[in-house]
C-alpha cells in the first residue's frame, strides 16, 4: 500500500463523512460548512490526478464564492432549522434506500457487469505541471471559444436574472 | 498510484449522498448544496477520466461547470431570498399551494 | 491558433443575431419609460424576426462551425425557425398579458430573447459541452421568468423548476461525464465513432446515455421526470407558460433527437426499450391524470406531458438505419403541429383569464360559444388538434408518429398511442362541452395580437393539414445523417 | 389546381361554398340562413345528379377519378384520390338526397343558432360524401374521423335533455373504433408502400402468396378495421351508443344518422375489408353472420318492448343493419347487391321514420308512445305516409325494403361462405318480428283511440313543406319497391368484379 | 310455355290491366277522393274492379281458344342480380283465369254492394270523410290479388300474397279507433294486427320455402322452372321437397286460417261487412288453396306432405265447425264457417283433388260472399231500425251535448252499447227483409249441401274424393259438413223466425237496390254454381278446364252413397236445429238452449275451444316477457348501465382504489359526464395524489425513474 493511496482513502473518508454530515445536519450554517470541507478534499484529489488548474478553480470559486454566498444567504434568512416534516414519513428512508441502490446499481454496472470496458490504469501524473495550465488556456481560447462565450452570456443572464428577482419595481409590494 | 476506479467508485458514493439530500431534505438551501454537491461528483468523475485518458477537455467541462454553478447558485439563491420575503419560510413543504 | 472564420461565424448567424439584440435591448430598455414596455416587446420581436430571416435563408446549408462545436444542417435550421416562431407567438401574448397582470418589465423580453439563444443552441449543438450550456442558458431565464410575477404561485412554480432543473442538470452532467470516461470525448461525432467500434456491450457509455436520457426526459416532461410540469406551468405567467410548453419541449427534443440520433445509435439496443417504457408510460400517464384536471393550464400540463410521449414514440426505433430518418423527421413534424396548436390554445387561455387569476377554471368555458363564437371555434380546433382528429395538423402529425413507430415494429406502442389518444379526447372534448353545450357568461380579453396569434394558428393548424407537403419536406430534409 | 373541377371534388366540396356564405351572415336572419343551407344542399344534390348522368353502369371499376399526387414525400404515397363505383355510387346519391330532407326538416325545429347548425350540418356532408369516395385510406380515415366532429355538435348542442351524455358517448365510441383501424391503415401503408387502395389491391395477393403479411395478420388487419366499421354500423353487441346517440339526437341529426352515418360502418366492410383482407372475409364470414343474426333478432325483440318512439326505430336500426351485414358476408352477388340496396333502403325507410316521429315530436314534445293513439284520423297525411314508411321498414313487397331483405335473406340462405341456412332461417324469423314491433308502434300512436296527448294538444297535419319534406322518400320507396332494376343495374357489374377477388 | 309473340289470337297483351286497372282506380280515388262525392267514389272503385272483370273474360276467353295454352305476359324487369331473376310476368292460364274470374267477378259484386253498405256505415259512425279511403283499400286489394293470381313465379305471388295481407290489415282496421260495436277501444286495431302478425307467420314459411326452392330447385322461382326441376330432386333429395311443401303449408294454414293459425280470422270479422265477405270469405283467404293447386306438380311428388295437407284441412274443418255452433254473432257463425270450408278446399288440393278443390272454392265464393253480404244487409237493417228508434228517443238529449265532440256525443247517447250482430238481439227478421230472407235462405242451402244448390256438388266431390284416398280424412269432412248444416240452421231459426228480440228488429227495415241487386245475382250463382263441374260423364267443365294447367283428370263420377250420407246428415242437422231452435223460438235474454245438455261441451264451442287464450299464454306473454326482459335487464340494465357504466367503471374504481390511493375521493367525479368518462377520471383523480405539491417527491419521481432505468440495464 503507497502513501497515494493512503491519503486517498483518509481524504474519501473525509469526502464522504463531510457530505455525509452535511446531508443530515439539521442547521443549515453546519452542512455549508461541511460542504466547503468535502469540497476542499475533493480539491486535493483534483491535485492528484493531475488537474492543479480545477483544483484552484474549485477552492476559489466553490469553496470560496459560491459557499460564501450560501453562508451568506443562511444568515439572512436566518437560519432557520425546520420542524419536523408532518407528512412524506416515507421520504427519508426511501431516499437512503434509492441512493444506496443507486450507488450500487452503478458501481455494479461499472465495474462488474462491464468490467473490460473501462480501461482500467492509474493516473498519469505528467499533467500535473504548468505546461499544461497554458494548454488548457489555449485550449480555452481556441477550440472552446464557443463555450466560453456562452458561458459569458450565460453569467450576464443569470445577473439579470438575479436582479429582476430581486428589484421590485416602483409601486409593486414588497 | 490509485487505480481509477476508485475515483470513480468515490464520485458514484458523492453523487448519491448529493441524490439523497434533494430527496429528502427540505430546506431548499440544502437541496441546493446536494446538488452541488451532485455537481461535484460528475467533476471528480470527469476529472479522473480526464486524467486517465490524457485529455484536457474533461478539464475544461469542469471548468464550464463551474461556472455554471456559479450562475445558477445567483438566480437559485435570489430565487429562496424571494420566497423567504414572501412566504417567511422555506420549507419546501409549504410550497404546494397548487396541487390541486 | 486558428481565429474563428466567418463560416463559423456564418453558421451561427440567427443565434449571434439574437444574443447581440438582446444584448443590446437590455440597454435600450434602461430608456423606455415604464408603462410603455410594449415598445420592447416590439423592439424584441423584430430581433426574432430578423434572426428568423436569416434562419431561413440557411435552409439547405450544411456547415460546422467553431472546431466542431456547432453544426448548421436542415435539421437546426428546421428547428430554428420553429424555436424562433415560437419566439415570436410568445411575445405576442405576452403584449397585452404582461400589461393586464402587473408583470410588465423590460427584462421580461430580454430574458425571453436569452432564453431562445438557449433553445437555437440546443438545436446547434454537436458537441455535449455546448448542449450542457444551452441547457442552462434556456433553462435559467425560465427559471426567473417563471418567478417573475410577484404572487407567490409564480414565485413557488420558480422555484420548484430551479430546483428540480438543476437537479437534471446533474444527471445530464454525470452522465456526459461517464460518455467521456468511456469514448475520451465529448463531441458527438468522435462519440459515435467510438461507440461503433466498442458496441453495444459499452455500458458506460449506455449508463452515461442513460442518465442523459434523464436529463432530457426532464426538460420535455417525459414520466417519471414530469412532475414539476403541472405546477410549473400552472404557477407561472401564463404567457410564460405557453412559451415554456412549446420552446423548452421542442429544445430538449431536438437535443435528444440530435445526441441520441448522431452519438448513440449503436447502443440503440439497450436504449430502445428504455425510450419504448418512457413513451408508454408518458402517454398514459399524461393522459390519465389530465381528465382529473379542473383548472385549465393544469390540464394543458398533462396534455403538454401526454404529447410528449407521442413525441418519444416516434423515436423509439431510432436505432433502425431505415426508420431513424423518419423518426426525426416525424417528431419535428409533430413538434410544429404542436407548437401551433399549444400558442392557439394559451392564448385563449389568457383571453379568459383575469387579472386576479381567475378564469381558469374549465367551467369558466361555458357559454364561450354563444358570446364569442369564432373563439370558441378556434378553441375547438386547438383541442382536435390535440386530440389528433382531422381536419387539423395534429392528426396529421401523429398519423405520421405512427407511422415511424409502427415502421419501426413498435405496434404495440402505436396502439397504447391510440388508446390514449382515444382518452385524451375525453378532456378534450370536456373544453368544447363546456364552450358550446352548456351556459354561461364568459369574459374575454379583446386583444389584438391575441387574436392574431389564435386566428393564424386554428387558421395554420386546419389549413396546413390539408396542404401538408412543405412542412413534410422541410421535416424530412432536416433529417440527421 | 385542376383537381378543383373535377366533378367529384366538386361534390364533395360545394357545401363549403354554402358553410363560407353563411360565415358571414348575420346569426339573427334565420330565413336566409335556412334559405342558403337548403339551395346549397340542392346544389349538391345536383351536381350528384350530374355524376350520376356521367357513371357508366356498366362499367364495374372506378369512374370518375380525380387522382392528383397529395403528399408524396418521404414514401408516404398519399394521394388526394376520389373515385365512384357500383358500390359506392348510390350511397354518395343517398348522402346528397337526404341533407336537404334533413335541412327542410329543421325549418321550424331549430330555432336556436340555426347558423351554427347549418354550418356543421353541410360540414358532415362534405364529410359524409368523402367518406363514400375516398379511395386512399389517409384520405378516407380524414374524411371517417371527420364526421364525428359535426355529428357531435349536432347532437350535443341541439339534441333532447341527456345530450351532452350521448354526444361524448357517441364520439367516444366511435373514435375507440377507429383508433384501431388507425394502426392497421398505417401497417398497411408500410407493408404495401401505399395508401392507395387499388393499387394495394394489386400489392397485397403477393403479400398474401409470399407471407410478408401471414395470415394471422391479416385477420388481425380485419379484425382491427371491423371494430371501427362494427361500431358503426353498429353490430350486436357494440350497440350501446346507439340508443343514446338517436333518442338525444335532434331530428334531421338522427335522420342523418340513420340514413347515412351508420352506413359508413357497413360501406366500409364493403368497401376494405371483403377487397383487402379476402381470406379473413371468408374466414370470419360465419361469425359475423352469427352476430348479425343475433343482432336481427335481438334489436327486433328490445325494439318491441321500448316505450320511446325513437328508441324503438333507433333498436330497429339494430335489426335492420343485422341484415346488411348478413348480406354482405353471405360473399353472393345476391347477398351483396341486397346488402348494398338495404343500406339506400334503410336510410330511406328509417330516414322517414326519424323525421316523421321529429314532426310530431315538435308539435307534443313527448315520445312517449303511451301518450299518443289515435292520430290516423286527426293527421291523416301524417299517417298515410307514416304507414308507407313502417312498411317500407318492415319489408313489405311492392316497397323498398323487401327488396332488399328478400334478396338478402335469399343469398345468405345458400352462401356458401356462411356455410349453412340456419342463420338465413333464423334473421327470416325477423321478418314477423319487424311486423311485430313496427305494428305496434303504429297501432299504439296511429290507430286505436284518441290518446293523451291530443287532449292537450291542437295536433295539426303536415303542412305544404312537411309534406314535400317526405313525399321524395315516399317515391323513392315504391320506385325501388316496384322497379329496383335501375339500382341493381348499377350494383351488379361492380359487385361481380369485387366477388371475384374473393376466395371462394 | 308460349309466349306473347307466338301467339296470334288472345287478348293477352291486356294481362298488366288486371293488376294497372284497379292501381288506377285507387290513385284518382286517393287523389281527387275529397272533391267527389260518394256516387262517383264508388263508381270509379267499381268500374275499375269491373275492368279487371272484363280483362279476365277476354283472357279466358283467349285461353279458351288457345287450347288452354299458358301463356306468359312480360311487363317489366324487377331484380336481377346475380343468379336471381324475377320478373313482373303475368301468367295467364286456365288455373289463374279461374280465379281472376272469381276475384274480379265477385270483388265487382262486393263493390256495388260496398256504395250502399259504407253509405250508411260511415254515417252511422259520423265518419263521412272516410268513404273514399274505404274504396281505395278495396282497389287496393283487388289489385294486390290479381298479382297474387296472376303471377308467373312464386315471388310475384308472394308479393300478391303480402300485398293482401296488408289490404286485410287496413280494411280490417277500418274503425281503427273502435270496436265492433263503436266504442273507442283498440279492439279493431288489435284484430287487424293480429291478423297481420299471423298472416307474417305464415309468410316467414313461404319465405323459407321459396329460399328451399331457390337453392335446389334450378335457382329460380318461375313455376315452370321449379316444377321441371322438381322430380330430378325428389329422387335425390327427397327431404328438400318434403321441407318446401311443408314450410308451404305453413303459409297456406297463415293464409287461409288452417290450424294452427286461423286465430286471426274470426277478428277479422272487425272490418266492415263488405271486407268479410270479399277478403275474408271468398278471396283472399282462398289464396291458400290456390297455392297448393298451383303447387300441385311439387305436391304430387310426395304424398306424405299430401297427407298432412289433407289431415290439416279436415281437422280445421271439423274443429271450426264446432265452434260455429256455440257463436252469438252473426259474421263469427259465418267466419268460423268459412274456416270450415277452408279446410274442405285445403284438405281436397291436399289429397290431390285439386279440381275439386278448385271447384269449392268457387261455389264458395259465390255462396258465402251472398251470406256475408246479407248478414251484413242484416246487420244495417238492424242499426237502422235501431237509430229510427233512438233517434227518436235521444233527440232532445242531443241538442244540450251539441257542444262535445262528435265521438263523446256519440258515446253518450249509446249509454247502453246496441250490438247489431248478435243473433240474440234479431229475431222474425223475414218479416221485415224479406227480400234478405230469401237471399239469405239461398246461401244457406248452398253451404249446407243441400240438393242442387251449388255447395252440393263441389262439397260431395271432395267428399268422394276424400273416400277415395283417406277414410279419416273423408269422416271428419262428413262430420264437418253435419256441423255446417247444424249451425246454418241455427242461425236461420235465430234470425229470420221466431219473434223479434229486441226494438231494432222490431223497426228494421229492408236494404236498398244497390245493396240487394248484387246479392241476387250472387245468389243466382249459388243456385246454377254447381253446373260448373257436374259430376257425369260430359260435364266435368272445370275439371277439363283446369285440366289444361293441372293435368286432365278423369271426373269421378256420382257416388249416390257419399252424395246419400252427406245429404241426409246435412237435413238431419237442419231438422234437428228445427227441433232446437225453430220450434221454440228463443226468448229475450234466454241463454242457449244447447247450453244445459252439451254443459262444458259447449262453453268450449262458445270460447273458441281457449285457442287465443292458449296461444296467449303459451307464445304471446312469452314474448312479451321475453322481449321486456332483453330490452329492459339485458339491453340497458345489464349491457348499457352495468357492463358500460358499472363493469368497466367499477374495475377501474376498484383497481385504483386498492393500487393507486388511499385517500378515495369521489367529489371530484362529474357526474354529469359518462360513466366511461368517469372511471378514468375516478383513475386519474387517484394517480394524481402522488402530484402532491412537494418538490420532494417530484425529486423522488425523478430519482426512482433513474434506478429503475439503472435496474433495467443491469437485468438486460
Amino acid at each position: 500500500m503507497n502513501t497515494e493511496l493512503i491519503v486517498f482513502l483518509v481524504l474519501s473518508l473525509v469526502a464522504i463523512v463531510t457530505a455525509i454530515v452535511m446531508l443530515l445536519h439539521r442547521n443549515p450554517v453546519y452542512s455549508a460548512l461541511f460542504l466547503v470541507l468535502n469540497f476542499i478534499a475533493v480539491a486535493v484529489f483534483y491535485l492528484l490526478l493531475g488537474a492543479p488548474f480545477i483544483a484552484m478553480a474549485q477552492i476559489t470559486v466553490y469553496a470560496g464564492a459560491i459557499m460564501v454566498l450560501f453562508l451568506f444567504v443562511i444568515m439572512l434568512l436566518g437560519a432557520e432549522r425546520l420542524p419536523d416534516a408532518k407528512v412524506l414519513r416515507l421520504q427519508r428512508p426511501l431516499a437512503y434506500g434509492l441512493a444506496i441502490v443507486l450507488a450500487a446499481e452503478t458501481i455494479y454496472l461499472l465495474f462488474t457487469k462491464a468490467g473490460s470496458n473501462l480501461v482500467v490504469t492509474t493516473p498519469d501524473a505528467s499533467l500535473n505541471t504548468m505546461e499544461s495550465l497554458r494548454e488548457i488556456a489555449m485550449e480555452l481560447f481556441n477550440r472552446f471559444l464557443l463555450p466560453f462565450e456562452v458561458t459569458s452570456i450565460l453569467l450576464l443572464v443569470a445577473m439579470i436574472g438575479a436582479i429582476v428577482l430581486s428589484k421590485r419595481e416602483k409601486g409593486e409590494p414588497k | 498510484m490509485v487505480p481509477i476506479e476508485y475515483y470513480i467508485i468515490l464520485s458514484v458514493i458523492l453523487f448519491s449522498i448529493g441524490v439523497a439530500g434533494v430527496v429528502f431534505r427540505r430546506n431548499p438551501l440544502v437541496i441546493f448544496m446536494s446538488i452541488e454537491l451532485m455537481l461535484n461528483a460528475a467533476n471528480l468523475a470527469f476529472v479522473a477520466f480526464s486524467s486517465v485518458l490524457k485529455s484536457f477537455e474533461g478539464q475544461i467541462f469542469v471548468f464550464f461547470v463551474i461556472a455554471v454553478a456559479a450562475a445558477e447558485v445567483a438566480v437559485g439563491l435570489a430565487l429562496i431570498v424571494e420566497i423567504f420575503k414572501s412566504k417567511r419560510t422555506i420549507d419546501v413543504d409549504q410550497l404546494n399551494s397548487m396541487k390541486e | 491558433m486558428t481565429p474563428p472564420t466567418f463560416f463559423d461565424f456564418y453558421s451561427l448567424l440567427p443565434y449571434i443575431i439574437l444574443t447581440v439584440w438582446a444584448c443590446i435591448l437590455l440597454l435600450v430598455d434602461l430608456y423606455i419609460p415604464k408603462g410603455r414596455k410594449g415598445i420592447t416587446a416590439v423592439l424584441a420581436a423584430i430581433g426574432i424576426a430578423v434572426s428568423l430571416g436569416y434562419s431561413i435563408t440557411q435552409t439547405g446549408i450544411e456547415a460546422r462551425g467553431f472546431t466542431d462545436m456547432i453544426s448548421l444542417d436542415g435539421f437546426s435550421t428546421f428547428a430554428n425557425v420553429l424555436l424562433l416562431a415560437s419566439g415570436l407567438f410568445s411575445i405576442a401574448l405576452a403584449y397585452g398579458y404582461t400589461k393586464r397582470m402587473g408583470i410588465e418589465r423590460g427584462e421580461y423580453y430580454t430574458l425571453l430573447l436569452f432564453s431562445l439563444t438557449g433553445m437555437m443552441l440546443m438545436a446547434q449543438a454537436s458537441d455535449l459541452i455546448i448542449v450542457f450550456l444551452a441547457l442552462e442558458l434556456l433553462s435559467i431565464p425560465l427559471y426567473v421568468l417563471s418567478a417573475i410575477s410577484r404572487k407567490l404561485q409564480s414565485e413557488e412554480s420558480g422555484l420548484k423548476y430551479f430546483l428540480l432543473g438543476a437537479f437534471a442538470s446533474g444527471f445530464v452532467v454525470y452522465g456526459t461525464a461517464l460518455i467521456f470516461g468511456a469514448t475520451g470525448s465529448t463531441n458527438l461525432s468522435v462519440i459515435f465513432t467510438q461507440a461503433a467500434s466498442v458496441g453495444t456491450s459499452n455500458l458506460l457509455l449506455t449508463i452515461g446515455a442513460a442518465l442523459l436520457l434523464v436529463g432530457f426526459g426532464f426538460k420535455v416532461a417525459a414520466v417519471p421526470f414530469h412532475m414539476w410540469t403541472p405546477d410549473v406551468y400552472q404557477g407561472a405567467p401564463t404567457s410564460v407558460t405557453a412559451f415554456m410548453a412549446a420552446g423548452a419541449k421542442i429544445a430538449g427534443f431536438v437535443a435528444l433527437f440530435r445526441v441520441f440520433a448522431t452519438a448513440f445509435p449503436s447502443i440503440a439496443s439497450n436504449l430502445t426499450d428504455i425510450l419504448w417504457a418512457l413513451s408508454a408510460l408518458t402517454m398514459i400517464v399524461g393522459n390519465l391524470i389530465a381528465i382529473s384536471q379542473t383548472n385549465i393550464k393544469r390540464m394543458l400540463a398533462y396534455s403538454a406531458i401526454a404529447h410528449a410521449g407521442y413525441v418519444l414514440m416516434a423515436f423509439v426505433p431510432y436505432g433502425n438505419e431505415t426508420v431513424s430518418a423518419t423518426a426525426v423527421a416525424a417528431g419535428l413534424f409533430y413538434l410544429a403541429a404542436y407548437a401551433l396548436s399549444n400558442f392557439g390554445s394559451w392564448a385563449v387561455v389568457i383571453a379568459l383569464e383575469k387579472s386576479e387569476g381567475r378564469g381558469l377554471g374549465i367551467d369558466d368555458y361555458a357559454g364561450l360559444a354563444k358570446k364569442y363564437p369564432a373563439l370558441a371555434l378556434c378553441m375547438t380546433v386547438f383541442m382536435l388538434s390535440l386530440i389528433g382528429f382531422p381536419p387539423t395538423l395534429g392528426m396529421v402529425g401523429k398519423f405520421y408518429l405512427f407511422r415511424s413507430a409502427i415502421a419501426g415494429g413498435f405496434t404495440g406502442l402505436a396502439l397504447i398511442g391510440v388508446i390514449t389518444s382515444l382518452i385524451s379526447a375525453y378532456y378534450y372534448l370536456r373544453v368544447v362541452v363546456n364552450m358550446y353545450m352548456k351556459e354561461g357568461d364568459p369574459d374575454v380579453e379583446r386583444e389584438p395580437w391575441l387574436g392574431l396569434t389564435t386566428s393564424v394558428t386554428a387558421i395554420a393548424t386546419v389549413v396546413v393539414s390539408f396542404v401538408p407537403q412543405f412542412l413534410f419536406l422541410l421535416a424530412y430534409t432536416a433529417v440527421l445523417r | 389546381m385542376e383537381f378543383l373541377l373535377q366533378p367529384l371534388t366538386i361534390l364533395t366540396f360545394l357545401p363549403l361554398a354554402g358553410v363560407l356564405v353563411l360565415a358571414f351572415i348575420d346569426p339573427g336572419r334565420k330565413n336566409v340562413i335556412r334559405w342558403i343551407a337548403l339551395v346549397t344542399s340542392l346544389v349538391t344534390f345536383l351536381v350528384s345528379l350530374w355524376v350520376f348522368s356521367m357513371f357508366e353502369s356498366s362499367n364495374p371499376d372506378l369512374q370518375l377519378e380525380a387522382k392528383y399526387p397529395w403528399i408524396q414525400v418521404a414514401g408516404w404515397n398519399i394521394y388526394y384520390y376520389l373515385a365512384v363505383d357500383g358500390l359506392s355510387i348510390l350511397l354518395v346519391m343517398l348522402t346528397a338526397f337526404l341533407t336537404p330532407i334533413s335541412i327542410l326538416s329543421t325549418w321550424s325545429a331549430v330555432e336556436d343558432r340555426v347558423k351554427d347548425f347549418m354550418i356543421f350540418f353541410l360540414l358532415l356532408e362534405v364529410g359524409m360524401t368523402g367518406v363514400f369516395l375516398a379511395q386512399d385510406l389517409f384520405l378516407f380515415y380524414i374524411f371517417w374521423e371527420f364526421t364525428l366532429v359535426p355529428m357531435y355538435f349536432l347532437i350535443g348542442i341541439w339534441g333532447g335533455p341527456r345530450r351532452v351524455y350521448a354526444a361524448i358517448k357517441f364520439f367516444l365510441y366511435t373514435m375507440a373504433g377507429s383508433i384501431l383501424m388507425l394502426v392497421a391503415i398505417i401497417f398497411l401503408g408500410i407493408k404495401a408502400d401505399t395508401f392507395n387502395v387499388p393499387t394495394m389491391l394489386v400489392r397485397l395477393p403477393d403479400l398474401y402468396a409470399t407471407g410478408t403479411i401471414p395470415a394471422s395478420v391479416q385477420m388481425m388487419l380485419f379484425i382491427a378495421f371491423a371494430a371501427a366499421f362494427a361500431i358503426k354500423v353498429p353490430m350486436w353487441p357494440l350497440h350501446s351508443w346507439l340508443p343514446d346517440a338517436h333518442v338525444e339526437a335532434p331530428t334531421a341529426g338522427s335522420v342523418i344518422l340513420a340514413g347515412v352515418l351508420l352506413k359508413m360502418g357497413t360501406y366500409g366492410f364493403l368497401r376494405f375489408n371483403l377487397p383487402l383482407f379476402p381470406d379473413a372475409s371468408v374466414q370470419a364470414a360465419p361469425w359475423i353472420a352469427l352476430l348479425a343474426t343475433i343482432g336481427i333478432i335481438y334489436g327486433a325483440a328490445v325494439s318491441y318492448a321500448q316505450s320511446d318512439v325513437k328508441k324503438l326505430v333507433a333498436y330497429s336500426s339494430v335489426s335492420h343493419l343485422g341484415f346488411v351485414m348478413l348480406g354482405l358476408f353471405a360473399l353472393n352477388p345476391e347477398g351483396v347487391a341486397g346488402a348494398i340496396l338495404q343500406m339506400v333502403n334503410h336510410g330511406l325507410s328509417t330516414g322517414a321514420l326519424f323525421l316523421l316521429v321529429g314532426m310530431i315530436y315538435e308539435q307534443t314534445h313527448t315520445r312517449e308512445i303511451k301518450e299518443y293513439g289515435g292520430l290516423w284520423k286527426i293527421t291523416p297525411i301524417f299517417g298515410t305516409i307514416m304507414l308507407i314508411a313502417s312498411l317500407s321498414s318492415m319489408g313489405l313487397p311492392g316497397l323498398n325494403g323487401f327488396v332488399g331483405e328478400f334478396t338478402i335473406l335469399l343469398g345468405a340462405f345458400g352462401s356458401e361462405a356462411i356455410g349453412n341456412p340456419w342463420y338465413a332461417g333464423i334473421s327470416a324469423l325477423g321478418v314477423i318480428m319487424a311486423a311485430v314491433y313496427i305494428l305496434y308502434m303504429f297501432q299504439k300512436v296511429f290507430l286505436g283511440p284518441a290518446g293523451e296527448i291530443t287532449h292537450h294538444h291542437e295536433l295539426k297535419d303536415l303542412n305544404w313543406r312537411e309534406i314535400i319534406t317526405a313525399i321524395p322518400l315516399v317515391v323513392f320507396m315504391f320506385w325501388i319497391g316496384l322497379y329496383p332494376k335501375p339500382f341493381f343495374d348499377i350494383l351488379a357489374p361492380a359487385v361481380e368484379k369485387l366477388l371475384s377477388t374473393l376466395p371462394l | 310455355m308460349h309466349l306473347i309473340e307466338t301467339m296470334n289470337t288472345g287478348f293477352f297483351f291486356l294481362a298488366p290491366w288486371l293488376v294497372l286497372a284497379p292501381v288506377i282506380g285507387l290513385l284518382v280515388n286517393a287523389v281527387f277522393g275529397r272533391q267527389l262525392s260518394e256516387k262517383w267514389i264508388g263508381a270509379v272503385a267499381s268500374l275499375a274492379s269491373g275492368t279487371a272483370f272484363v280483362v279476365s273474360v277476354l283472357l279466358a276467353y283467349s285461353v279458351a281458344v288457345n287450347h288452354g295454352h299458358a301463356v306468359s305476359v312480360p311487363f317489366a324487369e324487377w331484380i336481377h342480380i346475380g343468379d336471381l331473376k324475377l320478373d313482373w310476368t303475368f301468367r295467364v292460364d286456365s288455373l289463374s283465369t279461374t280465379m281472376m274470374l272469381v276475384v274480379s267477378g265477385v270483388g265487382t259484386l262486393i263493390h256495388i254492394y260496398a256504395i250502399g253498405y259504407m253509405h250508411e256505415d260511415v254515417r252511422f259512425k259520423h265518419q263521412e270523410g272516410r268513404f273514399a279511403r274505404f274504396f281505395i283499400f278495396l282497389n287496393l286489394f283487388i289489385a294486390a290479388m290479381m298479382i297474387l293470381v296472376s303471377g308467373d313465379s312464386y315471388l310475384m305471388l308472394f308479393v300478391g300474397w303480402e300485398g293482401v295481407g296488408l289490404c286485410s290489415f287496413l280494411l280490417i282496421g277500418f274503425w281503427f279507433e273502435m270496436d265492433t260495436l263503436a266504442r273507442p277501444s283498440w279492439a279493431n286495431s288489435d284484430a287487424a294486427k293480429k291478423a297481420f302478425i299471423t298472416n307474417r307467420v305464415g309468410d316467414f314459411g313461404f319465405l323459407i320455402a321459396g329460399f328451399l326452392m331457390f337453392w335446389y330447385l334450378g335457382r329460380s322461382f318461375q313455376f315452370d322452372d321449379v316444377f321441371a326441376a322438381a322430380p330430378a330432386i325428389a329422387e335425390t333429395q327427397r327431404w328438400v321437397i318434403i321441407a318446401i311443401t311443408l314450410f308451404m303449408l305453413l303459409g297456406v294454414a297463415g293464409k287461409s286460417a288452417q290450424i294452427p293459425l286461423y286465430v286471426w280470422l274470426p277478428d277479422a270479422m272487425a272490418g266492415p261487412t263488405p271486407v268479410s265477405a270479399l277478403i275474408h270469405a271468398a278471396t283472399m283467404v282462398t289464396a291458400g288453396v290456390y297455392l297448393v293447386a298451383r303447387s300441385a306438380p311439387i305436391y304430387t311428388l310426395v304424398p306424405e306432405a299430401q297427407y298432412i295437407v289433407a289431415m290439416v284441412g279436415a281437422m280445421t274443418a271439423l274443429f271450426a265447425a264446432t265452434i260455429a255452433v256455440g257463436q252469438y254473432d252473426i259474421k263469427k257463425v259465418l267466419a268460423y264457417s268459412t274456416i270450415s270450408q277452408l279446410g274442405f278446399m285445403v284438405a281436397a288440393v291436399g289429397m290431390g283433388a285439386f279440381v275439386a278443390g278448385m271447384f269449392h272454392l268457387v261455389t264458395h265464393a259465390f255462396f258465402k260472399a251472398l251470406l256475408f253480404l246479407s248478414a251484413g244487409s242484416v246487420i244495417l237493417g238492424l242499426e237502422r231500425g235501431h237509430h229510427a228508434h233512438a233517434h227518436h228517443a235521444h233527440h232532445e238529449e242531443r241538442h244540450k251535448v251539441r257542444g262535445k265532440r262528435k265521438e263523446e256525443r256519440e258515446h253518450e247517447e249509446h249509454k247502453e252499447v246496441f250490438d247489431p250482430g248478435d243473433m240474440r238481439n234479431m229475431g222474425g227478421l223475414r218479416k221485415t227483409m224479406p227480400v234478405t230472407f230469401w237471399l239469405y235462405m239461398i246461401g244457406t242451402l248452398a253451404l249446407a249441401g243441400i240438393f242442387p244448390f251449388a255447395g252440393f256438388w263441389s262439397k260431395d266431390e271432395i267428399l268422394l274424393d276424400a273416400n277415395l284416398h283417406y277414410t279419416s280424412v273423408y269422416w271428419q269432412l262428413t262430420i264437418a259438413a253435419f256441423f255446417t248444416a247444424f249451425y246454418m240452421g241455427r242461425q236461420i231459426w235465430m234470425v229470420f223466425f221466431g219473434e223479434a228480440r229486441s226494438d231494432a228488429a222490431k223497426s228494421a227495415q229492408e236494404s236498398p237496390k244497390v245493396m240487394t241487386v248484387p246479392l241476387m245475382v250472387l245468389a243466382g250463382l249459388s243456385v246454377v254454381g254447381g253446373a260448373l263441374n257436374l259430376p257425369f260423364e260430359g260435364f266435368h267443365h272445370l275439371g277439363h278446364w283446369l285440366g289444361y294447367t293441372l293435368g286432365e283428370v278423369e271426373g269421378l263420377p256420382l257416388n249416390l252413397q257419399v252424395a246419400g250420407i252427406s245429404t241426409v246428415l246435412a237435413l238431419l242437422a237442419i231438422f234437428i236445429s228445427w227441433l232446437i231452435y225453430g220450434r221454440n223460438p228463443l226468448k229475450d235474454h234466454q241463454s242457449d238452449p244447447l247450453k244445459r245438455p252439451l254443459g262444458f261441451v259447449f262453453t268450449g264451442m262458445e270460447n273458441k275451444w281457449f285457442v287465443d287464450e292458449g296461444y296467449g299464454v303459451l307464445i304471446i306473454t312469452p314474448f312479451k316477457k321475453l322481449s321486456q326482459f332483453l330490452a329492459e335487464v339485458i339491453d340497458w340494465r345489464f349491457w348499457h348501465d352495468f357492463v358500460h357504466d358499472t363493469v368497466i367503471a367499477g374495475t377501474y374504481n376498484w383497481l385504483s382504489e386498492v393500487v393507486l390511493n388511499r385517500y378515495a375521493d369521489q367529489k371530484g367525479i362529474d357526474t354529469f359526464f359518462n360513466s366511461w368518462g368517469s372511471f378514468t377520471q375516478w383513475l386519474s383523480g387517484n394517480v394524481r395524489k402522488i402530484q402532491n405539491g412537494f418538490v420532494r417527491s417530484y425529486a423522488l419521481s425523478v430519482l426512482l425513474g433513474v434506478v429503475l432505468i439503472l435496474g433495467y440495464l443491469i437485468l438486460k
